[in-house]
C-alpha cells in the first residue's frame, strides 16, 4: 500500500482553459495498492480535474500531441515518460504548444 | 553565404562603437554579424521586432518571408508596419523599414508563402533561420528544411498572454520533430485571430529571438539549445524547462532519417498554412 | 488625464480586436488604455520600443521627452529614429515614427531636458510614467516627482549585456529612495557610451516596461512592485528578486517626508544629467 | 566555535568586473569563534575575492551606495543587512544598480 503523494499540477499555453482557468492545482492523490505513476495522474486528472473536450488533453491513454509534459521542470521523456513514479512535492506541468507568430 | 570581411569601416566602427566596446562581442563579434544571413520566416507580430533588432545589430543580410498582406487589425502588434502600409504586402513593407532604419544591410523581401517547392533552395542560402510563423504546417516545413540544409533554428511564439522560445538542431540538439514527432489534431490549435494576443507579448519574444540569433551569428552560442523558455505576461514570469536531445529515431534528425526530402505539410498536419478562415477552437 | 470615454468606434473595435478577444482586457480595458496617458522619460534605447508598443496598443496620450539629438551611433538600439534623422531631436523623431504607426495616439514632444523646474508639472498630466532615462540624478529626480505627483512609475534599465526592471510608488510600494536612499558616488557610474550595450538588451527591457505600463493603465495591476527582474543576456537568464517594502522613514514617500519639493539633483548625485563626456568608469 | 559555512556568493549588474569578471563563487568560509555574518563575509570578500578597486564595493564596513544586497533573493534589508547570521547553502547576491537606457 503507497501512502498519499502530494504534487503540484500545472497547465499553460492554453492548455488551463480545459480546467476553468486555473493554472495551478495543489493535489493530493490518495494511497493505493500500487504506486501513483503519470499513466495513474493522468486517469484522476481526467476524472477530478477535467472541465470540458478531454480530447483536447487525453488521447488514448497519453496526452495529445503538442502538449509537453514537464516533471519538476525537465521534459518527461528523460524520466521514463508514463512510467515515472510521482515523488511527493514533485510538480509536474502540461504546456500546449502555441503557435502564433 | 556573404563573403568575409577583413575589417570594419570608419562608419561601421562610429555606428556600432556601443556594442564594439563590449569585450563578448568586439570587433571580431561584429564582423560576423555583418557577414551573416538570417532568413526571417513572417514578418509579423514576431518577425517585426526580430528583423528591426537585427538590421539594428548589423545582421549582413535578411530574407523577409510573408505571403500576406498588412491590415489594421495587424498594427497592434507588427510594429514595422505603419497606416500607409495597409494593403501591401508585408515582407515588402518590413523591408522599405528595415532600409530607413539600416541602409547598409541587405534586405531580400520574399512576398510569397514557404512552400516544400521553395523552402529547402531558400533555407540553404541563409546562415541561420528564425520561424516567426503562425501555422503548424509551416513550422515542421521549416524545421525539415533546417535539418536537410543544415541550418539552426531559432524557434518563438507567443498566443494570448503567453510566449515561448527554444532553439532547434543546434549542434547536435534536437530538432522540432524530436520534440514533437506527432502534429496535434487541427482542432487544437488556435491561432492569434481566435485566441487573441497582446501585441507587446510577441515583442518580447520576438526581441528575445533577435538575441539568440545574434548570440549564434556572432559565436556567442544560443542559451535555449535543448530548453525550452516560458513567458506568462500576466504574471511577469519567466520559466525554463529542459528538453529531452536530440533522438536517434527521429525521422528528420536521427540516425536513419526517413524525411530525406520535403513533403506535403498541410496534409501531415491536417490543416492548412495560409487558410485564415479555418475553424479553430479556443485550445 | 483625459476624458472618459464610453465605447469604442468600428475602426478602433477592428484595429485592436486581436487583443478585445483576450477576456483579461477586454473592451473595458482598451477603453481604459484609450484614456490613459503615459510620460515617456528619454527617448532612447528604452523609450523608443516603450513607445512603439504603447502607441500600437492604444494608449490614449504619450509624452515623449529627451533633449538630446539622434546621433549615428544610437541606431543599434534606438530603433525608432531612421538614418534620416540623425541631427534631428529624439523627441520629434519618435512623435514621427509613432505617427506612422498610430495616428490615433496623442503625441507631445518635450524636446528639453527634464529639470526640477520643470517635472513635477509635467508627471502631473499623466497617469503613468516610464522611466527610460541614462543617468543617476535623473532617476531620483523622476523618482521625486512621481511621489509628489501620487503616480505610479515604471523604470527600466540596461547596460552592457544585462537589464534590470521594477515598480515604483505603485499602491504603497517602495519609491526609488526607498531602495536606494543615498546615491552612488560619481565613479562607479557606467553609461552605455562607456560600458557599452548590446541594443536588442534594452529591446527586451523597453517591451518588459512597455507591458508594465500597459497592465497598470489598464487595471490588470503590475507584476514587479516591489521586486525587481533582472535580465542576463549572455545566459538568457531571467530572475527575480525581492525588494525591501515602502520604508516608513523614506525621505520621499516616508510618513514624514522632508523631500517636499524637487531638488538640485546634480548636486545631491554629483554628476550631471546631460553632460556627456563626464569622465566614468567601468563599473 | 562554529563549524564551515559552504554559500554561493554571485555578483551581477557590473559588479563582477571587480572580480575578474567572474559571476558565481562557490565559497567555503572556514570554522571559527562567532558564527558568519554578512559583516563578516564582507571583510573576508575583500581579503580572498576582490581582485582592484575595493572602493567600488565597499564603503566604511558596509556595501557602496548603489550595490543591492541579496539573500536567497531577498532584499537583505528584510533580513538583518550585516547583522544577518549566514546557514549553509545560502545564496548572496551582490547587484550593481543599471542606470543605463
Ligand atoms: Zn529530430
Ligand atoms: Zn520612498
Amino acid at each position: 500500500m503507497a501512502a498519499p503523494v502530494s504534487v503540484q499540477v500545472e497547465f499553460g499555453g492554453g492548455a488551463e482553459l480545459l480546467f476553468d482557468g486555473v493554472k495551478k492545482h495543489q493535489v493530493t492523490l490518495p494511497g493505493q495498492e500500487e504506486p501513483w505513476d503519470i499513466r495513474n495522474l493522468l486517469i484522476w486528472i481526467k476524472k477530478n480535474l477535467l472541465k470540458e473536450r478531454p480530447e483536447l488533453f487525453i488521447q488514448g491513454d497519453s496526452v495529445r500531441p503538442g502538449i509537453l509534459v514537464l516533471i519538476n521542470d525537465a521534459d518527461w521523456e528523460l524520466q521514463g515518460e508514463l512510467d515515472y513514479q510521482l515523488q511527493d512535492q514533485d510538480s509536474i506541468l502540461f504546456i500546449s504548444t502555441l503557435h502564433g507568430g | 553565404p556573404l563573403p568575409p570581411k577583413a575589417a570594419l569601416s570608419r562608419e561601421e566602427i562610429l555606428r556600432y562603437s556601443r556594442q564594439l566596446v563590449l569585450p563578448e562581442l568586439g570587433v571580431r563579434g561584429q564582423l560576423r554579424l555583418a557577414t551573416s544571413s538570417v532568413l526571417v520566416v513572417g514578418c509579423g507580430g514576431l518577425g517585426c521586432p526580430l528583423a528591426q533588432y537585427l538590421a539594428a545589430a548589423g545582421v549582413g543580410r535578411l530574407g523577409l518571408v510573408d505571403h500576406d498582406v498588412v491590415e489594421l487589425s495587424n498594427l497592434h502588434r507588427q510594429v514595422l508596419h505603419g497606416e500607409a502600409r495597409e494593403g501591401h504586402a508585408k515582407a515588402h513593407s518590413a523591408a522599405a523599414a528595415i532600409g530607413r532604419l539600416n541602409s547598409a544591410v541587405q534586405c531580400v523581401p520574399y512576398a510569397e508563402a514557404l512552400t516544400p517547392a521553395t523552402a529547402l533552395d531558400l533555407v540553404r542560402r541563409y546562415d541561420v533561420v528564425a520561424d516567426c510563423s503562425d501555422n503548424v504546417p509551416t513550422r515542421y516545413l521549416v524545421s525539415d528544411a533546417c535539418v536537410l540544409a543544415g541550418r539552426p533554428l531559432v524557434s518563438a511564439s507567443a498566443l494570448r498572454l503567453e510566449g515561448q522560445l527554444t532553439v532547434y538542431h543546434y549542434e547536435g540538439g534536437p530538432c522540432y520533430r524530436c520534440v514533437f514527432p506527432t502534429p496535434p489534431p487541427g482542432e487544437s490549435v488556435t491561432n492569434c485571430a481566435d485566441g487573441g494576443v497582446l501585441g507587446v507579448v510577441p515583442g518580447v519574444l520576438g526581441c528575445l529571438q533577435a538575441l539568440e540569433v545574434i548570440k549564434i551569428a556572432a559565436g556567442l552560442g544560443p542559451s535555449y539549445s535543448g530548453s525550452l523558455l516560458l513567458f506568462d505576461a500576466l504574471g511577469g514570469q519567466f520559466r525554463c524547462i529542459r528538453l529531452r536531445g536530440r533522438r536517434s529515431d527521429c525521422v528528420a534528425c536521427g540516425d536513419q532519417p526517413t524525411v530525406t526530402r520535403l513533403q506535403d505539410y498541410e496534409a501531415f498536419c491536417g490543416s492548412s498554412a495560409t487558410d485564415k478562415c479555418r475553424s479553430l477552437q479556443l485550445l
